[in-house]
């Protein structure tokens, strides 16, 4: 950990910004749980000590230059493609710990068919899912993920299920595949929950790193801009409308899934 | 005493450091535009009330927020 | 001839494309040519914003604007980046609000408003923008009042209509601002 | 509306374009520089009594598209670059099962991700066929946002008059740009009876329609091939458009499309003060291309040279090609990256040409 | 294998060139006329310490492919038609990305569905750019067994010279086919080193490696830009292939690929019985397209007139027009709907064009 | 019922080719269940009186040629894209009565992503999916419903789920999703589980018919050209194996949910 | 009585029909080609067994066999 | 000059594309140019399958052929559609096992074979092709039985190289038989 002085005082530094980022500032609005999303990411993966074996795929979103901010290697790639990419770069270096970054566009509308085939698959990588209920990027339009009534730029009256669907849950959709062995949902509205999103990203890296299987977590996110709110006003929208949609947990385990098989096992030897 | 530092020209004042920390040691006191030219927050802890609990820095999306722990001296 | 070609920029949000378009509106309706186009960016995230408004009295060609004779600029990195662009002659409007520089340009008429301090007074910030239109066109001198608040209604969404009187005050505000100074200037 | 004229982007009037060509369906995805398309859509389709949705993908937008056209509704899609790449299969389907319908490209600067600045480089895409096989598309490039306006509405009365996919091309600074438009060229329509094959509801008593573009013995699919080629032939002989801007007298001839042949008039403008004698071709339709106009000037006395403005690294340059076959000298300038012309641009190599016709400063080859 | 003649089909001896050119990563979905490459390579590139996945589509697959050579190994795709319209926004990114990798399209009948013969309706797509944007995939068009294992060979080993996606295009014949292969002229190899770009684990010293194709402002996209078209401009110059067979003293010159290519010969050699000087220049590579090879012969004194056979509505021959450029007359013969071309549909041409180089029966126009 | 003289005796015909079906000959194999399955699509819509109503969506597989065989309105589509022109056609005809026919590599890899929101909207169409785990048309390729361990031209060493995932069941996918209103898997592997399957059909259109949302049958199906089997050994196969790794049964029945409501509407009222 | 109708050029000789009647009256014996080249089953009823129970009939992948039932006279 | 064009044709699964493999490896081995393409329809089901055979001492344009000078047919179908093509003084090998038609053109030498009977009598029905193809061989005589044979050996994949045997057998015994046919024709 870092020691400074300041004024004549001996300090370690027990917060800053994380090895695994580059110096560049987010690009992201104020207040966007994007940037949260990937410094915490970056701390698991100083702390698991992958950087140099890691290999980010940025997606097409309000994240497409996510490469500028991860201090490691990256590639930008089509809309909703990012895991058939990282399945061709992870089956040709195995070694590599691969990370997608997806939002809820990207991987829940465009990119639904890479997301459950390389689940299905049980490909070695790591996806982070950030949804925010909305296409950032492009300005407010509907996401798969826009809760019922939710106004935006494609839904101006309102999310109507009748018309246009409900909210997708990709977490609980892809749980059920074989080739999932973690998923979680987690949420950024405050300090708690934000640390339980960074064990669940850290188990998720575990998952790759032990050659388990598929991992991804789902991590519920404000757009204020989008949403047409403050900052505070976004995170208490995720906390109390977002969580209730999604709920938060984890919907596989790998591991609680092998414990809960030997018990049985054990019972029936 | 545990300490913080708020990054000023990294700041992009969201404020939601603000209701995070415990002790309510960080404001909005829109004293200075940064070099975005937005107003970041400002650490205000004369009694020095500071836990170093990190939990405004956690919450901070743009790692603007260091936070510091004095180094224990050994028996000095 | 006739070639009017404007850039207003500033944060995203600030009401920049919008007074872009009430102007552009007004050369309309005073049955000139006339385009406006903003910068595209992913709008929400960051940087500045900013539109291009051109006017004229033959057909356009380009309606982006790389040497304008008319900007306005609400934030300091704004006028970072156009001040320099500007060509000769040019009306520049500084919101000093956000932006604390002065031009050191001899070759232009610029007036400093506090935009901010003014639409709070008349009672919301939103109407910063509008008065930064005002001062504009006062010193600009190209517009008819009646076109320009023509234009402000026609750029009011219909369930801000109830804005419509404070909106048409901050233009006269800043209208009167910038002439105050103007008078200043030249005397 | 009234017949005054509105004040409009280009994105918004393409879809007051299409309500007035009597469009029931749009099918999108988003896409800068092309969002308020999907935009205005969701917000005003229904007002005119039709559907919009946004659909998970471009692929299925195009797909969707399909199948509301086989119908006998009008509809449409629209996108850029990109998005647009993704359509490609579906196009060729819809060319070949003759379904008529709308696409609008809004281009975006690629290849790849690129940016969002206007550029040109899906003129091959969109003109050559960018699916596979052998089709063609009706595609019209405007330059104003009046003409968004007119031609969508044009591209679904043509797409209906020769039962194929029309495609509107244009780029980003058309589809960003508010100017004036005026409707009244646009009367509100009802489309065309399309019951001899569309797929409906019916009575005993007619047959039934099936749309189809598989023919697995050659000999059937050749026939149906010839079919196809006809109609493109009679295309060609019969719905070639455009415009021309001071050519009478031209010493050079400038052809270009969409923005920068907005900024060849203002350097024509420039230049014509100067005494000199420049003028501009611009295609309306690029497919069919007016391969015999500009042979026409390649051919007439006064052209010395042609010029050719794209903001890309030369696509439209080579139809010109074609057309001039080698009979004056052919130049070209591009621009690239989302930069867009100035009239400086245009108006500097222009007075070199009108000096030294073979300039080899913007002199093409094409090997 | 030994270096013996081996009899394989062309779609089998695609797979051979691929190994030896050590190629490790196959990531394809079924289609017919190529489904063979996806079912040899599922069955024996584990042999040679590859990969094979049967990804969920095209779109995913070009993906795939994307991912794998990010990370320096060598690894391709292969499709027909429809599949390869799916694949035209990957190629797009890979191209902008300059990623070396190879693509195979064996040509069915489109547009649609059409039908699973052999045809050539995607040369457009695969020269001009079938996706968004300006750019070019080095493509070569093989026209039996044997260079279907060394065109995808050479492939790969141009994509990585010039870190550009290549393109082996051909038809559904060749793909078919059986005949003897040698396999001498592909010895096999180990790829070149990237380590200066690719996606991999490394030690703390070296520079992160990123892979983009975004560049937001106009001026910095506007630098890769002309990397590429430099890059390209230098292709034109340096790769330019294709082979001739009696051409120095043919009175007409005829300009075919892939299965075509073949029946001409057949039908030169029966003219050339008859004392009817025919030759035939055949382009090994489509892009970088042999413009100035062909313009000699326009410009010499033998050739009467030139002949482009296609088993399509007219491609290739426009950029036979663009050599050619009105010098000489120039025929086309088509052939449709997955038709094959007999020599006698090119002997009656041909015969009547010796009498007559303006014959109208098969002169090639373009407007 | 049609009425004939034989021999000199009336007879009334109970069995013969439906009405919604074509003359032409069915082209499949000897023994396939595509014909079978077409027979009581067909059935069906006689007996649901909406024969002229029908728009079929004839995908890309073996039944491409689907529309030369049923008789009514049909269009042939892109692979993989049935579902996705079906919401296109229905948006634009809602009194139209709109059926896809899909085969297991068209609706579950290529098509995944519009089968998955077509189904999450909630159109109303509704999609017949013939699941015979194998590319039967391009000549026996591996589906994504392919068994673990079946060998295919593409899985020759048998279907490996740790290189290739595991089969995946739609109709369990599908079934949480709000749109869906009928979701069932019917089996054609002897007569009894033929006429059930006709019933399961049966609603799936009523499903459509009474506006309640998206409707699927999922038909399991021989393939025994591809699986290099005699037809009785195909069918044998599909009731022993198939039915074991997709079990069959109502997975959504909107009417049952309904009821199940009211119920409970009932009994807290 | 109940009988069917084996439609000879229809059937593509699966031979799915045979193990579904629960009579055993349909046999695959081979005796002719059909049109398309192929050997249709047939029906094989001399003490009219057949229930008209049309088992059979669903099983039949190309609807090639034909059930009929006589009609039952009224008061004759 | 040498040109060899040849269709065989029948049912998918017949075996009909595996001995125009066979034929055309054996002309590979004698030094010939050889090419075979089989015709790919959405392979498995229903109707004919067919495969073309060329084998020339001069390169060879197309593979596909439109007069055969050699067929076989295994099914009725096939005939129909093959016979008529036919290059004047062609060899024709009928399956009269599943197609009983006799030819009717004179300027054919035709041999008429049951070979699924021989096959079976060989011991199993998968034989017939082969047995087809020995009749063909020796009804057109351009190939060394060596190099047939070889090609046989080639053909068959290592896990049915215990039927290899069995595979000349019936290759031998189709040749007998066409031998014995047109004997009795030239007598
Ligand atoms: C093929 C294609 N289609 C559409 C787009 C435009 N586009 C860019 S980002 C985006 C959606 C972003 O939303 P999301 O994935 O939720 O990410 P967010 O910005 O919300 O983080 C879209 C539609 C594109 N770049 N490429
Ligand atoms: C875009 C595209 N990709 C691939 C194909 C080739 N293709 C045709 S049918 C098919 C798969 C058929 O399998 P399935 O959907 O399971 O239907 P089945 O034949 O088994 O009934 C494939 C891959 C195609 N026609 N179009
Ligand atoms: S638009 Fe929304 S998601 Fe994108 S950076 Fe801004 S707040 Fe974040
Ligand atoms: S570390 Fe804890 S106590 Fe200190 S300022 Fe931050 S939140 Fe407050
Ligand atoms: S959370 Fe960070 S960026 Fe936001 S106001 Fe606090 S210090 Fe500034
Ligand atoms: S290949 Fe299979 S699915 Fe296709 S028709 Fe034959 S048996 Fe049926
Ligand atoms: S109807 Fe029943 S009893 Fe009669 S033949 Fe058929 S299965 Fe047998
Ligand atoms: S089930 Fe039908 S097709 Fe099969 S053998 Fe019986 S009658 Fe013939
Ligand atoms: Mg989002
Ligand atoms: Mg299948």
């Amino acid at each position: 950990m870092d020691v400074v002085t300041i004024e004549g005082n001996e300090y370690k530094v027990v917060a800053q910004r994380p090895k695994s980022l580059t110096d560049k500032p987010f690009t992201y609005c104020p207040g966007c749980n994007h940037g949260t999303t990937h410094k915490i990411i970056a701390e698991v993966i100083d702390e698991l000590g992958i950087q140099h074996r890691c290999i980010g795929i940025a997606s097409v979103g309000c994240s497409v230059f996510s490469y500028e901010f991860f201090d490691f290697d990256f590639i930008s790639v089509p809309h909703g493609r990012a895991l058939a990419v990282a399945t061709g770069a992870k089956r040709m270096r195995p070694n590599s710990v691969l990370m997608t970054y997806q939002g809820d566009g990207d991987l829940a509308a465009i990119g639904i068919a890479e997301t459950i085939h390389a689940c299905n698959r049980g490909e070695r990588v790591t996806c982070i899912f950030v949804n925010n209920a909305i296409y950032g990027m492009t300005g407010g339009q509907m996401a798969p993920t826009t809760l019922l009534g939710m106004k935006t730029t494609t839904s101006p009256l309102g999310r109507d299920a009748k018309r246009i669907g409900w909210p997708i849950k990709m977490s609980e959709m892809l749980a059920p595949l074989p080739g999932a062995a973690y998923i979680a949902r987690v949420s950024m509205h405050d300090a708690k929950h934000i640390l339980k999103a960074k064990a669940a990203i850290k188990k998720a890296f575990r998952a790759q790193l032990e050659d388990k299987g598929f991992s991804m977590v789902e991590v519920l996110s404000n757009c204020n801009v989008n949403w047409h709110v403050t900052p505070q006003e976004g995170v208490k929208f995720v906390e109390e409308h977002m969580t209730k949609n999604f709920p938060l947990g984890v919907y596989k385990d790998v591991w609680e899934d092998e414990k809960a098989a030997k018990q049985t096992d054990k019972e029936k030897g | 005493m545990p300490m913080i530092e708020i990054l000023d020209d990294t700041c992009k004042g969201c404020l939601l450091c603000i209701p995070a920390c415990p002790h309510e040691l960080i404001h909005n006191t829109k004293a200075k535009l940064n070099k975005r030219g937005l107003y970041p927050v400002e650490y205000v802890d004369p009694d020095g009330k500071c836990t170093g609990c990190r939990l405004c820095s956690i919450v901070c999306p743009d790692a603007a927020i260091r936070v510091y722990k004095e180094v224990k001296k050994k028996s000095a | 001839m006739l070639l009017e070609e404007y850039i207003f920029a500033g944060f995203g949000g600030q009401g920049i494309m919008t007074i872009g378009q009430i102007i552009a509106y007004a050369g309309m309706l005073q049955d000139f040519y006339t385009a406006w186009i903003p910068s595209y960016g992913p709008e929400s995230r960051g940087g500045t914003a900013n539109c291009n408004v051109v006017i004229s009295d033959e057909i356009i060609g380009s309606p982006h604007t790389h040497h304008p004779n008319g900007v306005i600029v609400m934030n300091a990195p704004s006028f970072d980046k156009f001040e320099p662009m500007m060509a000769s002659g040019g009306v520049l409007v500084v919101n000093t609000n956000l932006s604390p520089k002065r031009s050191e340009r001899d070759d232009l008429s610029v007036v400093y408003i506090p935009t901010a301090d003014i639409a709070m007074e008349i009672g919301h910030p939103v109407l910063a923008s509008v008065t930064a239109l005002g001062a504009f066109a006062a010193a600009r001198g190209v517009f008819d009042d009646a076109h320009v608040e023509k234009g402000i209604d026609w750029a009011l969404p219909a369930r801000h209509k109830d804005m419509l009187e404070m909106n048409i005050k901050a233009y006269q505000e800043g209208k009167k601002a910038a002439e105050a100074q103007l008078k200043t200037a030249t005397k | 509306m009234s017949d005054e004229r509105v004040f409009m982007k280009g994105n918004h009037a393409a879809c007051e374009g299409a309500y007035r060509a009597g469009c029931k369906g749009y099918f999108g995805y988003p896409i800068t520089p092309q969002n308020e398309v999907t935009e205005y859509m969701s917000a005003h389709i229904w007002e005119h009594g039709g559907t919009f949705i946004q659909s998970e993908s471009e692929v299925a937008a195009i797909n969707m598209v399909m199948g509301a056209s086989a119908t006998g509704t009008r509809a449409m899609t629209s996108s850029s670059s990109p998005g647009i790449s993704l359509k490609q299969e579906g196009l060729s389907y819809i060319a070949m099962m003759e379904l008529p319908m709308v696409v609008m490209n809004v281009v975006r600067c690629g290849p790849g991700l690129g940016n969002i600045a206007p550029h040109q480089g899906d003129y091959f895409q969109a003109t050559k066929g960018g699916g596979h096989g052998d089709y063609r598309l009706i595609t019209l490039a405007p330059n104003s946002v009046q003409e968004m306006a007119q031609f969508v509405y044009d591209a679904f009365n043509l797409a209906d008059k020769w039962r194929n996919p029309a495609m509107v091309l244009t780029d980003g600074t058309i589809g960003q740009m508010m100017e004036p438009v005026d409707y009244t060229t646009m009367p509100w329509m009802d489309p065309p009876d399309k019951s001899e094959w569309q797929l409906d509801e019916f009575q005993e008593g007619r047959e039934r329609h099936v749309l189809t573009s598989i023919w697995l013995d050659p000999a059937d699919m050749a026939v149906a091939h010839e079919k196809l080629i006809e109609k493109y032939e009679r295309l060609k002989r019969e719905e070639v458009r455009y415009t021309e801007y001071l050519t009478d007298d031209a010493e050079v001839l400038v052809v270009a499309i969409g923005s920068p042949s907005r900024v060849t008039h203002s350097a024509i403008r420039i230049l014509r003060q100067e005494g000199l004698k420049v003028g501009l071709l611009r295609p309306i339709t690029v497919w069919p291309f007016p391969y015999s106009a500009i042979r026409e000037y390649a051919d007439s006395k006064h052209v010395k040279a042609i010029l050719v403005a794209e903001m890309n690294w030369g696509q439209m340059v080579e139809d010109v090609k074609l057309s001039v076959l080698g009979k004056k000298p052919l130049h070209f300038v591009p621009k690239h990256g989302g930069l867009t012309f100035t009239p400086e641009d245009l108006t500097e190599p222009i007075r070199e040409i009108l000096k030294n016709p073979e300039s080899p400063n913007t002199l093409w080859h094409v090997s």
